[in-house]
């Protein structure tokens, strides 16, 4: 066990490296990376020119470029956008951290409670009409696109039920954060919270009904209903125990890629200053170190979250350990 | 006379090419006030320079879509969109007039005494400082303070302008080579209060260039390197907060007495605060909804929204005109826009009113087919490419002259990149002239570029553009920014990012006209304008551009700003808005 | 069970095969799995080679090393004369007409996605013989020689049975018509009524196409039948080879004593009388194999030099080999012809050859008087299709 | 395209809004074209994309697992590994990193004699056929290694089968039921994709068209014409539900016990 995740350790180490490297390289392929635009004017001296391509290291082989901006980046971490100098770009992505993680914190709470319902709720109907109409719900909410969902609710909510009873109490888009004011900070990502949940109450619904179907067969489920154990203890004791395994791994897969940013639209189109929003601001444009520290947030929590759910996976089941 | 500060009401991503700064005469800003004021009155909510006298206190919340591009320094900033701030928080020797409308561009004194009139053949300008002025952190403003601003400039190494503006001071070209070692002792010199600025040459642009937030006044002992926030100023606010990816914020300067109100009046708000983050269409519903007071310019409201803003808010919009032109510019050395007939073709095809209403309707923008906004010295209303032609407006597009040039020029059939950035209306305008020059009998396809990337490759003749978007804002009227910079053989370098002459245009007559006017313009303005009224019609003649239209801006604020001020050199004075 | 007609088709020399395990962070090899390990014996050409030895002795890794699906680790097979051990992929390709598998799982063995008629034709494909016609053809004859009906030309191998699909496979490795068949147990996962007519099958189309057989198996009342002669591995060694009969009749090796005793037997007087040699223990780990002679863990005449000697396989006349140090059944004159090793005087080695009960060992085990193949021939005829008879 | 005159714009004049009738069914975008034209025509590109990534992705990812899974060794480690490294970059983000890039290639891209065009359909296609190909190839090249060590196999090798015929004669029609599986799954997946990619402006570019960037001109004019946004936005929940209840389908009927982690 010790050899596998010091073995998946090394590995994670490894391929963040290479993330390091390959985004570097993407973007260094890009014209007009360069800072000398945004700070330099429209007719700069020479002079000027190759003072800030100095002062980021631009004079320099790629390689030493690359190291510079690593070493700006973990060790003095005082590497800056492009865009903007006063724009620190590892307290950038610290204070944009925490709307993420209040935004997927929220979500995810809402997805597992309703995915839970959605999912047993089909097992217990059945055979009913229920079932199939929860799971073509379901499927709705997988098939809708989160930023068009998000736009639609912003049509609602913002604009033509605004000023009624129903949504007179959604504040502007924006954020506030929880320190600040709780209250305002619940009401300004309850909209977020719900649009972002959509999709994954579909999808984990879909799969948590399948994987209760699936161990309905088990012999473990049917000693239990021999055993004259009630309906309600053998769904939940039993069958929803072990269907939970599969749903917290997927969980864990997708909270990781949702805090590392995968929530990139979701926040852009309600404005939260969170990490996605940051990495899209600077995406478009082509501020490199600020996409490269995004990145390399993004691909750690992805990896970790890969590396833990494959950790406590090889715990569950040793099979798959030498994989 | 100085002029507009240039941010294209549009986007704050590509400041640049809008931030266009060049001195001009004295003579001519007198020019342009009248200019601008006559300009002013037609326009149908223009601000008048009456401020009426809101009461004080509140906060002024602003947003933008991001945070000012480059760096919080003010020595380094190069955008409106900080300079609205830096204004009020900071003083240079002189000011633009703190006024709404044509009064605005007027140069007056501010820390210094009184507006110094160069000696010397224009190499000695002598200023007197006022005494007792003390920046937000207490320190009194002293000639050394001035020395030392100015010796920070060179030794911060990357302020835009170093070696362009303020290397005119002796000294300043040896700083530019060697920042660190920066010393100006032979540039300016202090005696008591008398402070000395002894120029390398003569430059008649010196006076603007130091009313301008680079040469603001900063305490001795700043750091010389980028900040990440303005230090201590001078002025009625001074900063508590610079968070690029959240706000920026002023309040109240507890030192700050007035000493002149024209150069530096009271504010009325108790602080204003600049948020980031959302888009503009989001911007555009907190403005309607009182969540938000202005809309920076950098951030240009979506022309879907303007019938609404201009029916339910119409007390809260507020359109002034700029001096500027939006273009496309051929490239008049590859075909098939080599060739005059081709390119005067696409010119009569146009159909600028279609352009306008892209833009924002005819309220926002005027059709044009000359290089010189109106009001600009020089201007005379010139249009040949129009059905009727002599007016010197433009009325419609005349498709078949456009049709019977092509054919004559023979050029009938030959593939065209029409260059355009991913702003919305830009694409449009690219989408537009894609389907004209296809009319035409041209093989068009659009190239849309990001923001940051496509002024710099339209510039560049290694790219070998034919036919791209792009505009200019004048930043002071004088026609030598629009004829000289844009279209002068001196302004186009070959293979290089920062060719400002994206025509590739040399017309060896012209430009000794420019020549000419330049000379002339330094002892009399009014000939050097009429050689001007002469370049412009011969380079429309040329063709070297398809000109659109000349823009207008439009601000909307919230129903509890009173007060609106709109100077053509600051655009909307914050400080001159009340919130209570 | 002529043993000595013929020239060898087949030499294996030396032949080792082992499989690394790898461990920890950088999957240094911390241990060889010894499947194969130091074999030498050769078949003659139209003879039929039995090998025999329980799971996981290394029968099959040895059959899959000869044909070349596996790269042996050392030593040499030679196929007429030429060695093959070190040939690459396209040195073997025209070996491959020359010698064919039969695999043990008749599921397993057959691509569930692929026709019956495409599986037989891919060997006829793959070396080019023939136009399309010509292979369908040969296909249908190959159905019909197996005791399939050539309409099955189009079906999927799911839809037939365990033996018949084990004729499909016989079918492919006869296409090309090869000289050499290695079966690696072929009938042990079929039904015990179905082995029968498939050994049959197999007896006649030796006989139809002169085939040579390396036949494995892992109990030795299969091979009995069909073998001229019988290999005996145990733990990666070959530890016995004889003629079929006479390994029955007089068993050297503790070890293939303790088979034969297992062998059933139809006649219930015999098999009471038979002493039943009940192996303890487990077969040792291949990893760390047991030092001396592999099997004296597990010996009942397990003497020190067993622990501490390696036995040679050493001739006992007639054509019988064996490694060990206690053989049985064999008189001091042949003993003291064959010395087994510097330490094991024939006089120590009759000494000690007492097992604690010598009666079992003392005299030939018994064993049914079944002649090779007739009796089976009478129980069924293979050429009428299983369906019909069942 | 233009409609010249036609689409009233500006201040003091009215955009058209929805007529529910043949002309501007649901009225003009800012540029005054018909939205319900552009939706139709939209969708064209929406499909090319999507149905185009998916097919490159899985055909892609089926011979890399292929490849990996049949000659295992450092073939397969360098796969893997190259695969981890795709899955570890945030998929949206990966997307758009290299989508920024080939868009702003101002003149495309450059391979000997293929030349990409910024604006072709292809960019956005292959993107988005490239961050999918490691959801394809992990479950794909796990059934390569296993199909690879059944018996047939080693039955079609000692006949002297090329390693060709190997992977693409015994061991593929093995594994391309998964795939077959997973394609509309997939589809869902890179319609969904290329919408998010194009309301970002970064997947299909002007003046081509699809629902994903009807929306993003439709988010300026939410408000005002809200249809502009809403209709493609419908289109795609059709698509994507429609292409995800023929995937349960295709499921249910030739692999009943896959589960598939397919997102959007």
């Amino acid at each position: 066990m010790a050899v596998f995740i010091v073995r998946r350790s090394i590995g994670l180490i490894a391929v963040l490296f290479a993330i390091t490297v390959l985004t570097f390289l993407i973007f260094f392929a890009t014209p007009g990376v360069d800072p000398t635009r945004a700070l330099a004017g429209r007719n700069p001296t020479p002079e000027t020119v190759a003072a800030i391509k100095h002062q980021f290291g631009l004079d320099r082989s790629l390689p030493v470029q690359y190291l510079l901006m690593m070493k700006r980046l973990f060790i003095s971490r005082d590497l800056v956008s492009y865009g903007n100098q006063a724009l620190k770009v590892v307290p950038a992505i610290t204070s944009a951290a925490p709307v993420t993680f209040s935004l997927v914190l929220g979500a995810a709470v809402i997805w597992v409670v309703f995915a839970i319902l959605t999912g047993v709720l089909a097992v217990i109907l059945k055979g009913t009409i229920f079932d199939p109409l929860l799971m073509i719900l379901a499927l709705i909410g997988i098939s809708m696109p989160v930023f068009w969902l998000g736009e639609v609710a912003n049509l609602v909510t913002q604009d033509r039920l605004h000023n009624t009873f129903l949504f007179h109490w959604v504040p502007p888009l924006g954020y506030t954060p929880l320190t600040s004011n709780p209250w305002q900070w619940f009401l300004h990502l309850v909209i977020p919270w719900i649009t972002l949940s959509v999709l994954y109450i579909g999808f984990y619904a879909r799969v948590l009904r399948a994987n209760l179907l699936d161990v309905e067969n088990e012999d473990y489920v049917r000693t239990a209903r021999a055993k004259g154990l009630s309906e309600r203890r053998v769904l939940l004791k039993h069958m929803l125990r072990t269907s939970l395994i599969t749903f917290v791994s997927l969980f864990g897969l997708d909270f990781g890629v949702l805090v590392g940013g995968g929530a990139l639209l979701t926040e852009v189109v309600f404005g939260l200053p969170g990490v996605g929003k940051l990495t899209y601001d600077s995406l478009v444009k082509l501020d490199l170190p600020v996409i490269m520290a995004t990145v390399i947030y993004g691909a750690f929590f992805i990896t970790i979250a890969n590396a833990l759910v494959d950790i406590v996976y090889a715990r569950l089941d040793p099979r798959i350990r030498p994989a | 006379m100085g002029g507009g500060t240039a941010i294209k009401p549009r986007e704050g991503m590509d400041f640049v090419r809008r931030s266009v700064f060049l001195g001009v005469s004295t003579m001519l800003v007198v020019a342009l006030v009248a200019g601008c004021g006559g300009g002013g009155k037609k326009s149908s909510k223009t601000t008048g320079a009456t401020p009426s006298a809101g009461a004080k206190g509140g906060t002024l919340i602003t947003r933008a879509n991001a945070a000012p591009s480059g760096s919080p320094d003010p020595q380094v900033n190069y955008t409106l969109q900080e300079w609205q701030f830096l204004i009020i928080t900071h003083d240079g020797l002189v000011a633009f007039k703190r006024v709404g409308g044509a009064e605005g561009t007027k140069l007056v004194p501010d820390l210094a005494t009184a507006i110094p009139t160069p000696t010397d053949n224009g190499l000695t300008y002598k200023f007197t400082l006022r005494s007792g002025i003390k920046f937000s952190n207490g320190k009194t403003v002293t000639p050394q303070d001035v020395k030392y601003t100015f010796e920070r400039l060179f030794k911060i190494g990357t302020s835009p302008n170093a070696g362009t503006w303020y290397n005119a001071i002796k000294g300043g070209d040896a700083c530019v080579k060697t920042p660190k070692t920066c010393d100006l002792s032979q540039g300016i010199v202090i005696n008591g209060n008398d402070i000395t600025f002894h120029l390398a040459k003569p430059d008649p642009e010196f006076l603007f260039q130091i009313a301008l937030p680079f040469a603001f006044v900063l305490p001795s002992g700043t750091p010389n390197k980028q900040l990440n926030i303005p230090p201590a100023g001078t002025g009625p606010y001074k900063w508590v907060q610079y968070a690029p990816n959240k706000q920026m914020m002023i309040t109240r300067n507890p030192n700050f007495k007035v000493w002149n109100k024209d150069a530096q009046p009271e504010g009325l708000p108790d602080s204003i605060v600049q948020k980031f983050g959302l888009s503009v269409e989001a911007e555009v519903t907190q403005v309607e909804n009182g969540q938000t007071d202005w809309i920076a310019n950098a951030d240009s409201i979506p022309s879907d929204r303007l019938n609404e803003l201009s029916s339910k808010y119409a007390s809260q919009v507020h359109i002034n005109p700029l001096l500027a032109t939006w273009y496309f510019a051929f490239n008049t050395r590859i075909p098939p826009f080599n060739n005059l007939k081709a390119r005067q073709a696409v010119n009569y095809a146009t159909d600028r009113s279609s352009l306008v209403k892209i833009y924002g309707g005819p309220k926002l923008a005027i059709p044009t087919c000359q290089v010189l906004p109106p009001n600009m010295p020089g201007y005379k209303p010139y249009c040949p490419y129009t059905v009727n032609p002599g007016s010197g407006k433009w009325t419609g597009p005349d498709m078949a002259k456009a049709q019977q040039l092509v054919a004559a020029s023979g050029t009938k059939g030959m593939a065209v990149k029409v260059n355009s950035d991913t702003t919305d209306v830009d694409k449009a305008f690219g989408t537009y002239f894609v389907g004209l020059l296809n009319k035409l009998g041209y093989k068009a396809t659009p190239q849309f570029l990001s923001n940051d990337i496509q002024y710099p490759f339209i510039q560049n003749s290694k790219n070998k553009v034919p036919f791209a978007f792009s505009d200019w804002f004048a930043d002071y009227p004088a026609a030598s920014d629009f004829l000289n910079i844009l279209l002068g053989c001196g302004s186009f370098h070959p293979n290089s990012n920062s060719s400002p002459n994206i025509a590739e245009f040399c017309n060896k007559g012209i430009q000794a006209k420019m020549d000419n006017a330049a000379t002339v313009g330094v002892k009399n303005v009014q000939q050097a304008n009429g050689i001007w009224t002469q370049v412009d019609k011969e380079v429309t003649d040329q063709a070297p551009w398809v000109a659109m239209f000349n823009p207008k801006l439009l601000d909307f604020v919230s129903k509890r700003v009173k007060g609106f001020q709109w100077s053509p050199q600051w655009y909307f004075l914050l400080d001159q808005a009340s919130v209570k | 069970m002529s043993v000595d007609g013929g020239t060898p088709l087949v030499e294996v020399d030396s032949l080792k095969k082992y499989f690394p395990i790898r461990k920890g962070l950088l999957s240094r090899e911390v241990a060889r799995v010894h499947a194969v390990d130091d074999v030498t014996f050769s078949v003659r050409e139209g003879e039929t080679l039995g090998l025999v030895g329980e799971s996981g002795c290394g029968k099959s890794t040895l059959g899959r090393t000869i044909v070349r699906l596996l790269d042996p680790t050392s030593g040499d097979v030679k196929f007429r004369g030429r060695s093959i051990a070190k040939l690459g992929r396209r040195g073997l390709r025209p070996l491959r007409r020359e010698m064919q598998i039969v695999f043990q799982d008749p599921y397993a063995s057959l691509n569930p996605r692929k026709r019956v008629g495409s599986i037989i034709a891919a060997p006829l494909q793959i070396h080019g013989v023939g136009d399309r016609d010509e292979r369908k053809k040969q296909v249908r004859a190959l159905l019909a020689t197996v005791g399939l009906s050539p309409e099955h030309y189009n079906r999927f191998p799911h839809e037939f049975s365990g033996g018949q699909r084990q004729r499909i496979g016989v079918a492919r490795a006869l296409a090309l018509r090869p000289k050499l068949i290695v079966a690696d147990e072929p009938v042990s996962a079929l039904d015990v009524s179905i082995q029968s007519q498939m050994l049959n099958l197999l007896d006649d189309l030796q006989e139809e196409f002169q085939l040579t057989y390396i036949f494995i198996a892992h109990d030795l009342g299969v091979v009995r039948h069909v073998s001229d002669r019988i290999a005996v591995m145990y733990l990666g060694k070959l530890v016995e080879l004889s003629p079929a009969e006479e390994l029955y009749e007089r068993p050297i090796m503790p070890y293939t004593e303790a088979l034969l005793s297992a062998v059933p037997i139809p006649d219930p007087d015999l098999s009471d009388q038979r002493e039943r040699i009940v192996l303890q223990g487990d077969v040792p780990s291949p990893i760390n194999p047991p030092s001396g002679c592999r099997f004296h863990p597990r010996c009942r005449y397990m003497t020190d030099i067993c622990v501490q000697v390696e036995p040679p396989l050493v001739d006992y006349g007639n054509g019988h080999l064996a490694a060990c140090h206690h053989p049985l059944n064999v008189d001091k004159e042949t003993l003291d012809r064959a010395r087994v090793s510097e330490r094991h005087t024939p006089a120590a080695a009759d000494e000690h050859a007492k097992p604690e009960d010598p009666s079992g060992a003392s005299q030939p085990v018994p064993t049914p008087d079944i002649q090779r193949s007739s009796v089976v021939r009478r129980i069924v005829d293979y050429s009428k299709r299983p369906e019909e008879q069942t | 395209m233009i409609q010249q005159g036609g689409g009233a714009l500006g201040i003091g004049e009215i955009p058209i809004g929805p007529t529910w009738q043949t002309n501007y069914f649901i009225g003009a975008d800012a540029q005054g074209r018909d939205v319900m034209a552009r939706v139709l025509y939209g969708g064209r590109a929406s499909l090319e994309i999507g149905i185009g990534s998916a097919l490159i992705c899985c055909g892609i990812a089926l011979v890399l697992a292929l490849l990996a899974g049949f000659f295992r060794g450092p073939i397969d480690a360098l796969l893997s590994r190259l695969m981890d490294l795709i899955w570890a970059f945030p998929v949206y983000l990966l997307a758009i990193s290299l989508a920024t890039v080939l868009l702003t290639k101002p003149n495309g891209l450059q391979w000997g004699f293929v030349h990409v065009d910024p604006s072709s359909l292809w960019v956005p296609t292959a993107i988005i056929a490239l961050v999918y190909v490691p959801y394809v190839f992990r479950p794909v090249r796990g059934q390569v290694l296993s199909v690879r060590e059944k018996e047939y196999v080693e039955a079609a090798i000692a006949q002297g089968a090329s390693n060709g015929r190997l992977m693409f004669g015994e061991i593929l029609p093995n594994v391309i039921t998964t795939v077959i599986v997973m394609l509309p799954l997939m589809i869902a997946t890179t319609v969904l994709t290329e919408s998010a990619l194009s309301f970002l402006s970064i997947g299909v570019q002007p003046p081509k068209a699809s629902w994903g960037t009807i929306i993003d001109d439709g988010q300026s004019l939410l408000y005002t014409r809200p249809w502009v946004a809403i209709a493609p936005g419908i289109m795609i929940v059709l698509t994507v539900l429609s292409l995800n209840v023929l995937g349960d389908g295709v499921r249910d009927a030739l692999d009943p016990r896959a589960k598939l982690r397919m997102r959007g």
